[in-house]
């Protein structure tokens, strides 16, 4: 029982709903389907996939339930009202006085991200129904996908930090499976086993991290608030009751972003990234584009408090996560053009946004980056599918833009229509979803006084649409070329030998010994030598979806219009105002009443104390932020990078595909004017060299080159290196440590013992004078001793 | 009390019937097979029964006193008695004990390794149970020293007779290097013994009265009985006998080994060392703990450089009971709670390690890894079933290895109050270290092993041979494997059991 | 002259207890049968006198246990010359069953070669006669006597085998040796008269000090005494003859040398530490401490490299005996006087069952594989398997293996030792643990022989030993197996309390 | 007092008796050195009887000549039987059995 603070009034009990109290439910769903297609999958018609499928809709549904009832919450709320979340949690097990619990955590946060993984996994399903029709291991490719839903699902609502660790694992777990779904090939297996330990080593700094937190935050937890140190909730209130020491707290913060550098492929730890697009192209939109990899920034903005207080977000002029955050942007937008793999291409752009993403939350921008989540999702998924409809239908399974593609536009127009949508929306063009948030991103970055990290993002948004403008030329474009003009796939095959992108199943189960899944090569032999074509419908729809969401999504949080138009801010966005609890009783389970300090009239802006001053009464659950006022000026001044860079890279294009000789300078814009596309096949290879020259003069050489350098022989030599250099040192010490010294030392002392009794073996000589001499030397000797001692 | 000690008989029963087996198949002529695989097996299956009827008749309510205590006058010169009795921490070892035995009897019953001799073989493995068993519920030092030596023996001739080719070193080896450790243990409980007034062996009046000692005594006693578990933990320095041991044992040995084997010396620490000789553990803790820390990466890197899978398994184990140890030094409640459950979950794991590196090694005629490979081709069921293993063994939330292994680093970060917390810290942070190789070193294998495409080096073993997981091994199997999974997924069935006993153990350091 | 007529004139008959005398009559008149029988039987019916002898033994057995079952207990005649007290009672027990089991080892030796039986069944009488003497001596004079009683026919013992080179080189020069160290003992024990005017050990406990004018006289004649038993129990670095001569004797003389005869100069070192020397301990103990040391690991170290099964076993009885002077040499010790005198008791018991154990299973092997040669046991176990579990049995109740009776032995060692609570005593420890380690390093290797190897010479056909080895194999495995598991049983014999009493009165 | 001239000669008896055991290779020779320690023992014990004026050296005496007796018989038997069949009596010849 605690006495109100003078001028505060008990508020209305928020408003509940059976989805909002059972939201449990959306992981157990999928988990319980995870266990059937295991168990029965394979006898169902369709090999267990429906059950994903189903399993994935009522995931949906329930989300979609949730986040309305959550709306209404929000909406019952009174303004600056701090809307608690809704938390059930059942005890797992105690053991030394620690209690384990399982439980939800239902806010803004959660709700967003649950329907965002639920939908996209859905769509992602439904797709790899066609995709990977007739895999030799259809079924234990939905099971992993589904089990995969199921931890992120539990990730994302998990109330405490052991179940999120839970859900954190079995995603890395899936994504082992699924990037190396295709496992005959030693490539794809490398390519899991790098990104699986690549994620683990980040996960060190999770455990470190949690560790910390518990042992730090439990006492004033359990007092304060009953709950466990280890609840998301009491946790986030600790960090901010001015309680914490600062160093163990930015040492914890510092451990749990090691952990989401790994899990988000920051910088420098991206390199996995790539490579795990060796797996199905499903998995890629998934894992690693839309929902996975936003799991590092998710635990940013999960636990914002403590990176807030630890790393003094808003303090400074810049803080590791910005730094982090920049740096990524930058390095792997560069690494992006010299990609001829699309799905690398997608990849390191997808690096580039989670980049973005750590950027917003260091700079204190924490609902444009975690709006950002939800519109990156949409159009990176869209892009992914839609990259990998082309190779489904129109490049026999290559993914290499410069062989296979060209021309694309013509045959697959939904396919077309649907990338560029993205792709807009990806570059951050007006209308599109990612205008309101990318844009939000680097302008509340600025406004919150990080202004070379602003210039940064602007220059990301410059080389983003560049590097798009590219992909998309060379896919969509200029004359088919390769497997996109229906050549036969054989030449495909060879000229995957020559360049160093990653072969994707088929390309190699062609000369593959034994046909390892042969059942694939029945099901590619319906498209294989067939012409170009749109895909199926289980293809298109998803994609079409996508694009309208790419398209609309961003009208959620509209800035532009005004304050009506910003829902995510309403119902996302924590609200930072100080809470009394009426009963500390109010342990985790039930939804407790709160009261909020009426903050001081005069402006419902940026006073509450939180975050940054101690409440002298009361907790907080989420810091004050600020919130860049929208100025067109700024967005036309993004506007017109953008459209530079976009501009740019097509005028590059043109020259590229359009000037005939290259000694013979300044004729472009006659030849311009004859039209495009036949001179593409004359010695393309020549022109492919020449476009590479221009551009890297042009655009890219200082970076991109450099950092793709530094990326293959540092970062990715480190990392590798990393593992040759504890590879011997584990071969050195196990032949000489352990074998030579420890084991020997053992051996030897028998040796030692034998070779005593080798020394003592004469006195047995064997002569009778010999034995009496010893014996009565011996007893005389004793007798001298002893009478000397004893007198 | 007295309920405490009502059929006192069940701990006697399920421990020497096993015994009365090997008297039977003694009996039995050498040349019926069948015959005496069904003995040993019925034996078996009884003692399992007895063992699930005590577990149903234990009383969960009060886990932390000993029940079904039984106390006859044995050798009352020495005063040693024959005092048995049964805690929550001894509860899940003993079942598990008789889990595996019954295990591994099945697994054997088409898996005899040569040279053949059934008779012998089962007759040795029922010993063995009997030994095991005992060790768990031995109340009074000498009695567990007995039932401690009374293991050797069967274990020696397990392995010098159905092993590998260096079985002979590696058996003398293992011998020697127990026996040692288990004088000094002798010498030890002796001087405890004496120190507390030479008036009983019995471990509870121990704990009563072991604090009394002067702590430089109390050091050289502990440093003795740290000698005797170290040894068979096995920890750094001693544990070169094990990789040895487990690459020439059969597979029943092996997995024998693991299971418990290894928990011998764990139990010892828990169940003597810390509460009797209270002052010594605070002052030995550390070490103990920088021991275990060196053990676990140490074990990591020993594994990275095996090429052969069972000797790799062999090495993960110095590095899981490095995890186990790692806690026990915390001297915390809840640290042992995670080495308790570590050992337990070691036992299911790894168990289950060994058991298809010796299906392995059946199909495709050797272990080394570079020559195997595709194995999810080949066989799928084996394959994923060892993916499996290596998952929960690499410490997977959700399964068995995680709960040993997580609340240990958990449990370093505050050790009970008395020791040096930043040493402590160091010891975790390297232990989170561990478990990323762990992660390198497991993955590694399977992918070497399960992933790829079969080798045709390995093709000189005829194909018929990569025939799938069979009856008997599914039989064996699926306990451990639901096992793993249980654990992980309830793993209070475990910790509330381990609790209470746990608890009383180290109330001497305010656990 | 004079005062030797007075002495004589007051002398008178002394007052013989016949009762207690019992078992020595018995084996007297055993023996004398023995020898009349061999005069008048022929060849054809040399058996008769196994039989005799074994049962002379065994009826020797009966007055020891009325004897033992009677209410008074203590006698003693000679004015203390020669006491029957519970303590010799069980030593003579011990001496008459194992004397008893080494009959039944030799009746199916002594049968190869022509060799005369009589004289090795009279020998073996006489020097167990002589034994059970050493068990009641408490005089010097008669321990002497005793000593060379069991000595002189072990000498002949060793030297039986008249034609084999081996065996005359054994006899030779366990025979030249011993006398030397009986002769060097002698030296001592005129000292010792020569100080303490008396032969009688207590009269001697009373004026042998280490203080006084007489210190040096008295170290040197307590060094010198127990140097002639220290060669009886072949303890380093007297030990030299027991190699040599066990190997070279035939093998049941070998069993009843490493067992009986050693037993009997343990018998004679407790009793003079027990009653002669109590006030001069600190010459002895430290004595002893350094003995027991050597000899544990001196012994283990040489048997590691021995080749032959024998002289093995040689020197594992060596270094037993080390284990067996372990506790002596805290003996003086408050707080360990009962439980040192315990553990000797028991581990002579223990060790008696189980050596003569090994040395049956040797006999039944040899008898097959005509080789002493460690190898020879190579794969035993696959054509004779109960032969090959038992050996494994003794092997590892030797090495100290619970539940088995070494096991228990070893124990109660180290337990008296660690009950003296000194640091010698914790020293000695640590260095006896180590060595029952180190010993299990040709203790183990025999096994592997048995277990892990093949047969040398692909021979398999199994062994059928005869009824007298079986018997005696059925007895020794049982008692090593019933002293390991109910300890209580051998400790039983073992625990005279009042036994240091018993000695002196 | 006259008893340590005798203490005297049985020591020098005692030490030539020892150093003929050592140094003589000759089994019969030995025999007669370790005879030449018991008769020095004989010497010590009736030098102290005559000192103390008792009768228990005497008999102690009686007893080792006698004993002497037999040990001798018994050991020239041995020296004999060696003697058939090695045709030697140096004992050094005697070290098949060693190590």
């Amino acid at each position: 029982m605690r006495i109100f603070a003078a001028e505060s009034e008990i508020l209305a009990p928020l408003a509940t709903g059976w989805f909002l109290e059972n939201a449990w439910l959306i992981p157990v769903v999928p988990a319980i389907a995870f266990a059937l297609i295991i168990l029965i999958g394979k006898r169902l018609p369709m090999k267990g996939s429906e059950l994903g499928v189903l399993s994935m809709a009522i995931s949906l549904v329930l989300s979609a339930g949730t986040a309305y009832q959550w709306v209404q919450r929000v909406n019952g709320a009174s303004e600056e009202q701090f809307v608690s979340p809704v938390v059930r949690s059942w005890s797992w097990w105690q053991s030394g006085g620690f209690d384990f619990g399982i439980g939800q955590h239902i806010d803004g946060l959660s709700v967003v991200v649950l329907f965002v993984v639920a939908f996209i996994s859905t769509l992602v399903q439904v797709y790899s129904l066609e995709y990977l029709r007739g895999d030799r291991r259809y079924t234990h490719f939905f099971a992993a996908l589904t089990l995969f839903s199921g931890g992120m699902l539990a990730m994302v609502l998990a109330d405490n930090m052991i179940l999120f660790l839970l859900g954190w694992e079995i995603m890395g777990l899936c994504s082992f499976m699924l990037i190396g779904h295709w496992w005959e090939e030693d490539a794809n297996s490398r390519a899991a086993l790098k990104a699986f330990f690549t994620v683990r080593t980040g996960d060190m700094g999770l455990l470190v991290g949690i560790s910390m937190l518990y042992f730090a935050a439990n006492d004033w937890t359990q007092a304060n608030l009953g709950l466990s140190g280890f609840s998301i909730r009491g946790i986030s209130a600790w960090a901010l009751s001015g309680e914490p020491n600062s160093s163990v707290i930015t040492i914890a913060a510092v451990a749990l972003f090691i952990a989401s550098i790994g899990k988000s492929g920051q910088f420098p730890l991206h390199t996995w990234l790539p490579d795990a697009m060796a797996g199905p192209t499903p998995v890629s939109s998934l894992l690693h584009s839309s929902t996975m990899v936003v799991a590092g920034v998710f635990l940013v903005a999960r636990l914002y408090p403590v990176f807030f207080v630890g790393l003094d977000i808003l303090g400074s002029g810049g803080n590791l996560i910005v730094i982090i955050g920049g740096i990524t942007i930058v390095i792997s937008a560069a690494l992006a053009f010299v990609q001829n793999d699309i799905k690398r291409v997608l990849a390191y752009s997808t690096v580039s946004q989670l980049g973005y993403m750590m950027l917003g939350l260091g700079a204190g921008a924490w609902l444009p980056a975690v709006f950002h989540i939800f519109t990156h999702a949409f159009f990176k998924a869209c892009l992914f599918l839609g990259a990998g409809s082309i190779s489904h239908s129109a490049s026999h399974h290559s993914f290499d833009m410069k062989k296979d593609m060209g021309g694309l536009r013509k045959v697959m127009p939904i396919t077309f229509a649907t990338w560029i949508v993205s792709t807009l929306a990806l570059c951050g063009v007006f209308p599109f979803s990612g205008f309101f948030s990318k844009d939000e991103i680097i302008d509340n970055v600025g406004y919150n006084g990080y202004n070379t990290f602003m210039v940064v993002g602007l220059i990301g948004a410059f080389m983003t649409a560049a590097y798009m403008t590219r992909a998309t030329y060379l896919t969509f474009f200029g004359e088919p070329r390769g497997a996109s003009a229906g050549h036969a796939a054989h030449d495909t095959h060879d000229s995957h030998q020559t360049h160093d992108s990653h072969d994707t199943h088929d390309s190699h189960s062609a000369h593959d010994p034994h046909a390892a899944h042969d059942t694939h090569d029945s099901h590619s032999a319906h498209d294989s030598h067939a012409a170009p074509h749109e895909s199926g419908l289980l293809i298109t729809v998803p994609l079409m979806i996508l694009s309208v969401l790419a398209l609309g999504s961003g009208f959620l949080n509209a800035t532009p219009f005004g304050e009506s138009w910003e829902r995510m801010k309403l119902w996302v966005e924590p609200r930072a105002s100080v809470v009394f609890e009426e009963s500390k009783s109010g342990g985790p389970g039930e939804s407790l009443n709160l009261v909020a300090g009426v903050v001081s009239a005069e402006d419902s802006h940026s006073k509450s104390v939180c975050g940054s001053a101690t409440p002298e009464e009361g907790v907080c659950y989420a810091p004050q932020l600020n919130h860049a006022p929208f100025k067109w000026s700024k967005a036309i001044m993004s506007m017109l990078i953008v459209f530079a860079g976009g501009a740019i890279s097509w005028i590059l294009s043109m020259l590229v595909f359009t000037k005939r000789d290259p000694r013979v300078a300044g004729l472009t814009s006659r030849i311009r004017l004859l039209g495009l596309g036949h001179s593409f096949l004359v010695n393309k290879y020549y022109l492919d060299h020449f476009y590479e020259k221009v551009v890297v003069r042009s655009v890219a050489y200082p970076i991109s080159r450099a950092a793709y350098w530094f990326n293959q022989n540092i970062l990715d030599g480190v990392l590798h290196g990393a593992a040759r250099v504890t590879t011997k040192l584990s071969d050195w010490v196990y032949k000489n440590v352990d074998q030579r010294v420890v084991d020997n030392t053992v051996n030897n002392s028998a040796v030692l013992t034998k070779s005593v009794g080798t020394a003592a073996q004469p006195t047995q000589s064997g002569r009778v004078s010999q034995y009496g001499a010893l014996l009565f030397s011996a007893t005389a000797i004793a007798a001298l001793v002893l009478v000397i001692v004893n007198t | 009390m007295n309920m405490l000690q009502d059929n006192n008989w069940l701990l006697s029963v399920g421990t020497f019937l096993p015994l009365v087996g090997v008297v039977v198949l003694l009996l039995m002529p050498k040349a019926q097979d069948s015959a005496i695989k069904n003995v040993a097996l019925l034996t078996s299956i009884a003692t399992l029964i007895v063992g699930v009827y005590t577990a149903f008749k234990f009383d969960y309510g009060q886990a932390e006193k000993l029940q079904f205590v039984a106390d006859v006058n044995w050798i009352s010169v020495i005063k040693s008695s024959y005092l048995i009795g049964l805690d929550g921490i001894s509860l899940p070892l003993y079942l598990l004990s008789m889990i595996i035995t019954l295990l591994v009897v099945i697994y054997s019953l088409d898996h005899v390794p040569s040279p053949g001799k059934p008779k012998s073989f089962f007759a040795l493995l029922l010993v063995l149970q009997t030994g095991m068993a005992g060790t768990f519920i031995a109340q009074d030092l000498i009695l567990f020293f007995v039932f401690f030596e009374l293991v050797l023996l069967p274990m020696f001739f397990l392995i010098g007779v159905w092993g590998g080719e260096q079985r002979q070193y590696a058996s003398i080896k293992f011998f020697l290097y127990t026996m040692f450790g288990s004088a000094l243990m002798l010498v030890a409980f002796l001087a405890l013994f004496f120190k507390t007034g030479a008036e009983s062996f019995s471990i509870p009046f121990l704990i009563e009265n072991g604090a009394g000692i002067a702590k430089t005594t109390q050091i050289w006693i502990f440093a003795g009985m740290f000698v005797g578990f170290a040894v068979k933990v096995p920890m750094f320095p001693f544990h070169t006998w094990l990789p040895d041991a487990h690459t020439q044992a059969p597979t029943q040995g092996s997995v024998i080994l693991a299971a418990i084997l290894l928990k011998l010396g764990t139990y010892g620490f828990v169940r003597i060392a810390l509460p009797t000789l209270p002052d010594a553990a605070r002052e030995w803790a550390p070490y103990i703990g920088g021991l275990a820390v060196i053990g676990i990466i140490y074990g990591a890197l020993g594994c990275l450089a095996q090429s052969d899978m069972k000797r790799l398994i062999a090495f993960s184990s110095v590095a899981h009971m490095g995890f186990v140890m790692l806690g026990i030094s915390t001297l915390t409640s809840f640290g042992v709670n995670a080495a308790m459950f570590g050992m337990v979950a070691h036992g299911l794991i790894t168990g289950m390690l060994f058991f298809i590196a010796g299906s392995v090694k059946e199909r495709y005629h050797t272990l080394e890894i570079a020559k195997l490979g595709g194995m999810l081709t080949a066989m799928p069921r084996l394959g994923w079933i060892f993916g499996f293993c290596a998952m929960a063994s690499l410490g997977l939330p959700g399964l068995a290895g995680f709960w040993g292994e997580f609340p240990a680093i958990l449990s370093a970060y505050n050790p009970a109050e008395g020791l040096n917390e930043s040493t402590f810290r160091v010891f975790m942070v390297i232990a989170a270290l561990g478990t990323v190789l762990a992660a390198a070193y497991l993955l590694w294998m399977f992918q070497r092993v399960a992933f790829g495409t079969a080798k045709t080096t390995s093709s000189h073993s005829s194909h018929d041979d990569l025939h799938d997981v069979t009856t008997h091994e599914w039989i064996a199997w699926t306990p451990l494997l639901i096992g793993i999974l249980v654990l992980g997924v309830l793993p209070n069935l475990l910790f509330s059991v381990l609790e209470p006993a746990v608890q009383i153990t180290l109330k001497a350091f305010g656990g | 002259m004079q005062h030797l007529q007075i002495i004589a004139a007051q002398w008178v008959a002394p007052k013989i207890d016949y009762f207690a005398l019992a078992p020595e009559i018995v084996v007297v008149v055993g023996l004398c049968a023995v020898l009349l029988l061999d005069l008048f039987i022929d060849q054809r019916k040399q058996w008769l006198l196994t039989i005799v002898s074994s049962f002379t033994l065994l009826a020797a057995m009966l007055p020891v246990l009325m004897l033992g079952l009677s209410e008074t207990s203590v006698r003693s005649m000679f004015d203390g010359r020669y006491v029957v007290d519970d303590f010799s009672l069980v030593i003579k027990g011990l001496f008459l069953l194992a004397g008893y089991v080494v009959v039944l080892l030799s009746s199916s030796h002594v049968e190869q070669g022509e060799y005369w039986r009589g004289e090795y069944w009279f020998l073996l009488l006489t020097s167990l006669l002589g034994m059970l003497m050493m068990a009641s001596s408490r005089d010097l004079v008669s321990i002497f006597v005793a000593l060379e009683f069991l000595s002189i026919p072990a000498y002949m013992l060793a030297a039986w085998r008249k034609r084999d080179a081996k065996s005359n080189e054994a006899g030779v020069k366990y025979f030249l040796l011993g006398v030397f160290a009986s002769a060097v003992m002698l030296y001592g024990m005129s000292l010792m008269y020569g100080v303490a005017n008396s032969t009688l050990l207590v009269d001697i406990a009373k004026t042998l000090t280490t203080t006084g004018d007489f210190a040096a006289v008295h170290a040197l004649a307590v060094v010198f005494v127990i140097v002639g038993f220290a060669f009886k129990v072949s303890a380093v670095p007297f030990h030299t003859w027991a190699p040599d001569t066990y190997e070279g004797a035939p093998t049941p003389v070998t069993a009843f040398l490493s067992v009986a005869s050693k037993a009997a100069g343990f018998v004679a070192l407790v009793v003079l530490i027990y009653t002669a020397f109590p006030a001069s301990q600190d010459v002895w103990q430290p004595f002893i401490w350094v003995l027991s040391a050597l000899t544990m690991t001196v012994g283990n170290v040489l048997a590691l490299k021995q080749h032959n099964i024998v002289r093995m076993i040689a020197y594992s009885s060596i270094s037993q005996g080390g284990f067996v002077l372990m506790p002596l040499a805290v003996a003086g010790m408050a707080g360990s006087e009962n439980s040192a005198l315990r553990s000797v008791v028991l581990y002579m018991i223990v060790y008696a069952a189980t050596n003569l154990g090994v040395f049956a299973v040797i006999l039944a092997v040899s008898a097959k594989t005509r080789s002493g040669e460690i190898s020879s046991f190579g794969g035993l176990f696959s054509y004779a398997p109960s032969l090959g579990v038992l050996m494994t049995l003794f092997l590892a109740s030797l090495a100290g293996i619970p539940p088995l009776g070494g096991w228990i032995a070893k124990f109660v060692a180290f337990q008296s030792l660690l009950q003296s609570q000194s640091n010698w005593g914790y020293a000695l420890a640590i260095i006896g643990a180590v060595n029952s380690v180190v010993a299990f390093g040709y203790y183990g290797n025999v096994m592997r022989e048995i277990w892990m190897r093949p047969p040398p010479d692909g021979d398999v056909t199994p062994i059928v030993a005869p009824g007298s080895l079986r018997l005696a194999l059925t007895l020794t495995s049982a008692l090593t197996l019933v002293f390991g598991i109910l300890p209580s049983v051998g400790l039983r014999f073992a625990d005279l309390a009042e036994i240091a009493g018993a000695i002196t009165r | 007092m006259f008893v340590n001239q005798f203490l005297f000669l049985a020591a020098v008896l005692f030490c030539i008796g020892v150093y003929g055991v050592i140094a003589r290779k000759n089994a019969v020779l030995m025999l007669m050195s370790i005879e030449l320690i018991l008769n020095s023992v004989n010497i010590n014990l009736l030098a102290f009887a005559m000192r103390n004026g008792s009768t228990d050296g005497h008999t102690f005496a009686l007893y080792i000549i006698a004993v002497a007796a037999a040990e001798v018989g018994v050991g020239l038997g041995l020296v004999l039987l060696v003697y058939r069949n090695k045709k030697t009596i140096s004992v050094d010849e005697l070290s098949e059995m060693r190590g």
